[in-house]
């Protein structure tokens, strides 16, 4: 197994407050990884540095043996990694096929001028993005809704959307922020499989989640941060049993 | 549903192209200001209704075609329709290197900033920058455009010539909302957080949005300065740009119908109430509060954009 | 130098007008994140009451010209706050839960028809309030004239500001204020009657705009009915320069803009004052993308 | 909406073009709303009473005359689709307008439609520079201006002199005229900017003005901005005298000043009724004072009502409403026409010629006297 994101020494400061304090661990390339820990413990923080949306202060994230620390969020979705957004993030006001097709986006090539003059390049280009579109609503599940407004669809399938527009650009890594939040029981039944859908495609899943029944039964590999700082990694077995995260949990989260 | 709709538009479509003929000059030309503000409220709506940035400085850069035209022609007679991309070219130009410091501005700030630009392009104009604008007297003498060999002159000559080019744009502004790039642009008005982490260069989209934008307004300010042959600083104040905006935001943001109303309105209603003399300003400022009470909106807000989903679920594969 | 203080005080007093409407603009926006267009006419309509109660009530008669100053203050105040609370319920409220924009438009209408209701009732040409009103002694201080007024009308200024401030901050309709401008959903749980609010906004923000107008018809003399687009529009850039929705940075904000109008003035062009002005603007945005005091908010997501 | 939209532009050609036959049409072109309000509605306030008083004498060659007004908003798009919709209603003349750029706008739509107009403040030189043939103007142009400008400053004797205009088309054209004569005359221009017109506090250009110490300022702007110069120079103790250009010329300008700050203030212009002695022009004062309770605002105004008198004139001593037949007229046997502001003659560009400027001063009960 090969080593694809890599957090080296990773740090992020607000202010004063240290969100996320020298973080380092690995995820291996076909796996499903799950980060985990109290609320307000950098979790999302650790993604957004992933993904470009913030700076991190020292340390460094490698992908695919390349520093990405200083790309773009957009660069650093062509290379290959996806998310999903814990306060979901839709285009509310447009269809559900379009919140997809913003995915195909940067795996396209057409501009302006070819759109003016609807080249023939473009139009093939613009037949398979919308291919591919329906093809990832499919997956999720929702091809049947391919035409309702984002806002209108329910909170769950809202949540599935936003898997199927990651999907969508054509990933090999996706990063899951609270998938099943606002989920019930049966709709996260469905998403386990999703997720397990999403790894035998031969993406790397990376998920933060409070739901601990999904974690433990979806994930592979744990890694447990708190105050910003790792204070745990290993299977699902070994993290429940482990102290330091019991004490961080029954310390600080009622859950 | 959809049938009806193209026939209404057909027939509007056929109204305005034979109304020369029964219209005198006068409405004639009234109809060509209201065709130039369609042009450059299409292309404020890539800005503006699109991409969701409060620009209000538009004609600024419809200024900057006007006069690009203007000083070229009476200096170095070039034919006025060669310098239709010229001027549309210096107003992209300019839109480039202004846009880019100031793209990141949010809201409000943007909108500041561009009143702003607009503002110093009209002082300069004024203080005759160069030398080479003619100050507050403006540039006169600008040729009339040629086309084919045809003088464009009379009022129903540039009706053809203006709501040609505005068929055109129309056309071309179409494709290009029902396109990767049209998508885009909404994608980041809509929430531009998800849109980068989508994928989209956002920051590259909003200046490619001014771009084009401000070619558009530059190429109506060619036309513009041919049509009048006099152009003067004063026509392209602040003013004008709120005209602009509110035409796009009237009409409905993202809407090419409703920004075509929009300007039938703005610029129509003024004209149909002269008959108030002095007071025809104080019922359109009441005319345009309460339309936007009443279509909250704007009046004909966009259509959801149509696709072939389920004739591509019938057949898929075969593609 | 003596130079330089005497454009310092030209910048001041203009400053301070233009802080004074800035004021009203910034308030409105705290709360609803509408740009008012149509508070600059608000002022001219404030400098139009102003002139028919002068000249209608004779309250001369009655009154020193400190005391004619503050009833009619009063009163202009009054009576252009209820033109505000009235442009709010018709034009503004309708359109509270549309997009921004919408309301953007709405408040341009209202200004069109501002504008030209005055022009129509009041005429054309230049109106002019008596000139005997204030007396016109000037002061020395090192070495220079500077005319009581000016001065006194910078005092009012900042001690109208500050007593907003102190309102916003000390009091507990302030208090609701800032609620309604943080987050109108959560100050609604809270049982705050936003609509109250926005009415109070709507109440103080042109009263203060009114005054202004007075001030300047008190002061210049000269008055006409388009005069409240271009101080508007300076007002405007002035909240903007400050940090928008935040009321010392309009204070700030307006004082800056003066100053550097009147220093652009006298030491590189008038002819390219306001050009000079927007360019300052601009290269501080650049800076600073959210004005001089306007807190930078990090995005959370 | 759209169909209404037509419906109503329907309606409102169909009500255009409905033509009483045994009238004279005159149009007149002014800024009615905007920011030259105020002259345009004055200039219609005095073509109306001219046209009435005409009208109540039996008409010209015993048909009434009938004023179709509209609106150019003091913008020059605006005044290319008002003189469109003149252009439509079979008139034989136009009065107006204000603004050289404005009137610029409609110059070609009313030449290229045979239409005689007759500008009434639009001084820029190039107007009657470009041959067009039914173009004219009462109102005198800006190199005679100007000149008139240079003979006052150099009789004044003053050797370091300020210049202020406010970069409108008009009050630059004047300044550049009167510099460029300064200049050769081997005069010192000490200070010569604009400021922006409609603002209310002038004294950062004052106290700059003050600190190039000229002996005199000639102002070339409009008199709501030198009625505030003169107020607010009196309040920072400055005694320079000041002279205005002719848009200085309107009462209002004392109001605004206030009478001891405008005493001593000198300006050019044509004219006004008030000074002329002819019947004519008293006649005239006292007809607009009795209808509108008021005095005319400024020389402007008044012009157009020579315009409209003119053209009167022309229809009346040729019998007849040939455009060309009344153009030929007014050019070249129109002499010494009495109007409200002196005798009119024209040239072959359509300029009015004579040498019309006057030197006044405002004395210190306010009043405008003319100097001799």
């Amino acid at each position: 197994m090969t080593t694809l994101l890599s957090l080296k020494n990773l740090t992020k400061r607000f202010g004063g407050l240290v969100a996320v304090d020298h973080v380092n661990f690995d995820v291996e390339a076909g796996a499903i990884v799950g980060l985990i820990g109290p609320n307000g413990a950098g979790k999302t923080t650790v993604f957004n540095l992933i993904t470009g949306n913030y700076r991190p202060d020292e340390g460094d994230v490698i992908f695919d043996n390349q520093s990405i620390k200083t790309l773009p969020t957009h660069k650093i979705v062509s290379l290959g990694i996806a998310r999903t957004f814990q306060t979901i993030r839709l285009f509310h006001k447009l269809a559900a096929i379009e919140n997809v097709l913003a995915g195909c986006h940067c795996r396209m090539q057409s501009g302006s001028l070819a759109a003016m003059f609807r080249t023939p390049t473009q139009r093939r280009e613009e037949h398979q993005a919308l291919q591919t579109a329906l093809k990832e609503l499919e997956f999720v599940g929702l091809q049947s809704q391919a035409d309702q407004l984002a806002e209108n669809l329910s909170y769950g399938n809202q949540r599935l959307l936003e898997i199927a527009r990651a999907l969508a650009t054509q990933p090999r890594f996706i990063i899951l922020d609270e998938p099943a939040g606002g989920m019930n029981n049966q709709e996260t039944a469905a998403l386990i499989q999703t997720i397990r859908n999403i790894r035998d495609r031969g993406i790397t899943v990376l998920l933060i989640e409070h739901d601990m029944s999904l974690v433990m039964e979806a994930c592979e590999q744990l890694v447990v941060i708190e105050n910003g700082a790792k204070i745990a990694e290993g299977d699902p077995q070994a993290i429940q049993s482990d102290p330091k995260v019991i004490e961080a949990y029954l310390g600080t989260d009622e859950e | 549903m959809k049938d009806k709709r193209l026939v209404i538009y057909a027939v509007i479509s056929v109204v305005l192209l034979l109304s020369p003929l029964f219209l005198n000059a006068y409405w004639v030309d009234v109809l060509n200001n209201v065709g130039l503000y369609t042009i450059l409220a299409l292309s404020l709506n890539i800005i503006l209704g699109h991409a969701g940035l409060f620009h209000m400085g538009h004609a600024a850069f419809y200024a900057l075609g006007a006069y690009t035209t203007a000083i070229i022609n009476t200096t170095y007679h070039i034919p006025i329709l060669w310098l239709l991309p010229v001027s549309g070219l210096v107003a992209g130009l300019a839109a480039l290197v202004v846009a880019r410091p100031i793209i990141h501005l949010r809201g409000d700030y943007l909108l500041i900033v561009t009143i702003g630009f607009v503002e110093i392009v009209r002082i300069a104009l004024v203080n005759n920058v160069f030398g080479i604008t003619g100050g507050s007297n403006g540039i006169f003498g600008i040729n009339r455009p040629i086309l084919f060999g045809w003088k464009i002159n009379k009022p129903w000559e540039f009706f053809y010539l203006i709501w040609g080019f505005a068929a055109v744009t129309i056309f071309l502004f179409n494709r290009l909302e029902n396109s990767r790039f049209g998508r885009a642009l909404n994608f980041l008005r809509e929430d531009d957080v998800a849109a980068e982490g989508s994928g989209i260069n956002t920051a590259h989209y909003k200046l490619i949005a001014f771009v084009i934008g401000a070619f558009w307004a530059g190429m109506v300010g060619n036309i513009f300065a041919a049509k009048m042959t006099i152009i003067a600083p004063e026509s392209f104040n602040f003013w004008e740009s709120v005209v602009l905006f509110m035409i796009v935001l009237l009409g409905g943001r993202g809407s090419i119908r409703g920004v075509i109303l929009g300007a039938f309105l703005v610029l129509g209603l003024p004209e149909i109430f002269r008959q108030f003399a002095t007071a025809r300003m104080l019922i359109f400022g009441a005319f345009m509060v309460a339309m936007m009470i009443f279509r909250t909106e704007g009046i004909l807000p966009p259509l959801p954009r149509k696709y072939p989903i389920a004739k591509m679920l019938g057949r898929e594969g075969s593609a | 130098m003596e130079l330089f203080i005497q454009q310092l005080t030209n910048g001041l007093a203009v400053g301070g007008i233009y802080a004074l409407i800035a004021l009203g603009y910034t308030m409105v926006y705290g709360v609803l994140k509408l740009i008012n267009f149509a508070h600059g006419d608000l002022f001219t309509i404030g400098a139009y009451l102003g002139l028919t109660l002068l000249t209608t009530l004779g309250l001369t008669n009655y009154l020193g010209p400190f005391g004619v100053v503050i009833v009619l203050a009063l009163m202009v105040m009054g009576l252009v706050a209820i033109v505000g609370a009235a442009l709010e319920r018709v034009a503004y409220r309708p359109l509270r839960q549309s997009h921004r924009l919408s309301a953007v438009v709405s408040a341009l209408g209202a200004s069109i028809f501002f504008q030209n209701a005055v022009m129509l009732i009041y005429g054309a040409r230049y109106k002019v309030y008596p000139h005997d009103i204030l007396p016109r002694t000037a002061i020395h201080i090192f070495g220079l004239d500077i005319p009581l007024i000016r001065l006194l009308m910078l005092l009012t200024s900042i001690v109208m500001m500050i007593g907003l401030y102190l309102f916003i901050q000390r009091t507990k309709i302030g208090t609701a204020i800032r609620a309604a401008a943080i987050d109108q959903g959560a100050a609604k749980l809270m049982g705050i009657n936003v609509d109250r609010v926005i009415m109070i906004v709507f109440l103080i923000g042109p009263a203060l705009g009114g005054a202004a107008g007075l001030m300047v018809g008190l002061y210049y003399g000269q008055i006409n009915f388009t005069m409240g687009w271009l101080y508007g529009l300076k007002a405007f850039t002035a909240a903007i320069l400050g940090g928008i929705g935040n009321i010392p940075g309009a204070m700030v904000g307006g004082l800056l803009l003066g100053v550097i109008e009147a220093m652009g003035a006298a030491y590189i062009s008038i002819a390219w004052k306001d050009a000079i002005a927007f360019c300052v603007l601009i290269i501080i945005l650049i800076v600073r993308p959210t004005g001089l005091l306007g807190e930078r908010v990090a995005e959370k997501i | 909406m759209k169909k209404i939209l037509f419906l109503a532009l329907a309606l409102c050609l169909m009500a255009g073009t409905a033509v009483a036959a045994d009238t004279i049409k005159i149009g007149l072109m002014a800024p009615l709303t905007g920011a030259w309000a105020s002259e345009g509605q004055d200039m219609q306030q005095i073509v109306e009473l001219l046209a009435d008083e005409i009208n109540m004498a039996g008409g010209i060659n015993g048909q009434k005359i009938e004023i179709v007004t509209e609106d150019d908003g003091g913008d020059p798009r605006t005044a290319a689709l008002a003189a469109q919709r003149l252009s439509t209603q079979g008139l034989v003349a136009v009065i107006g307008t204000y603004g050289s750029a404005v009137t610029e706008a409609s110059q070609g739509i009313y030449d290229e439609a045979g239409l005689i107009q007759v500008a009434n403040g639009s001084t820029a030189i190039r107007l009657s520079e470009k041959g067009l043939n039914y173009f004219m103007r009462t109102c005198p142009r800006d190199d005679e201006q100007g000149l008139v400008a240079y003979k006052a400053l150099k009789n004044g004797g003053y050797k370091s002199i300020a210049i202020l205009h406010d970069n409108s088309s008009y009050a630059k054209g004047l300044a550049d005229e009167a510099k460029t004569l300064l200049e050769k005359d081997g005069a010192n221009i000490v200070f010569y900017d604009a400021l922006t017109p409609k603002e209310n506090d002038y004294s950062a250009i004052l106290t700059k003005m003050k600190a190039a110490n000229p002996d005199v300022v000639f102002f070339t702007g409009y008199y709501g901005e030198a009625g505030l110069l003169l107020r607010q120079k009196m309040e920072m103790n400055w005694n320079v005298p000041f002279l205005g250009g002719d848009a200085t010329n309107n009462p209002d300008l004392v109001k605004i000043a206030g009478k001891e700050a405008a005493a001593g203030f000198m300006f050019l212009s044509p004219p006004v009724p008030q000074d002329l002695n002819s019947k004519e022009a008293m006649a005239f004062m006292t007809a607009y004072k009795k209808k509108y309770n008021a005095e005319p605002g400024s020389v402007w105004a008044v012009l157009s009502g020579d315009g409209l008198r003119v053209v009167a004139e022309a229809i009346k001593a040729t019998g007849s409403t040939d455009q060309d037949k009344l153009v030929a007229y007014m050019k070249n046997d129109l002499d010494n026409f009495p109007g409200l502001t002196g005798q009119i003659s024209f040239n072959d560009k359509g300029d009015r010629v004579g040498d019309l400027y006057r030197v006044y001063k405002v004395s210190a009960d306010g009043k405008f006297m003319l100097q001799p």
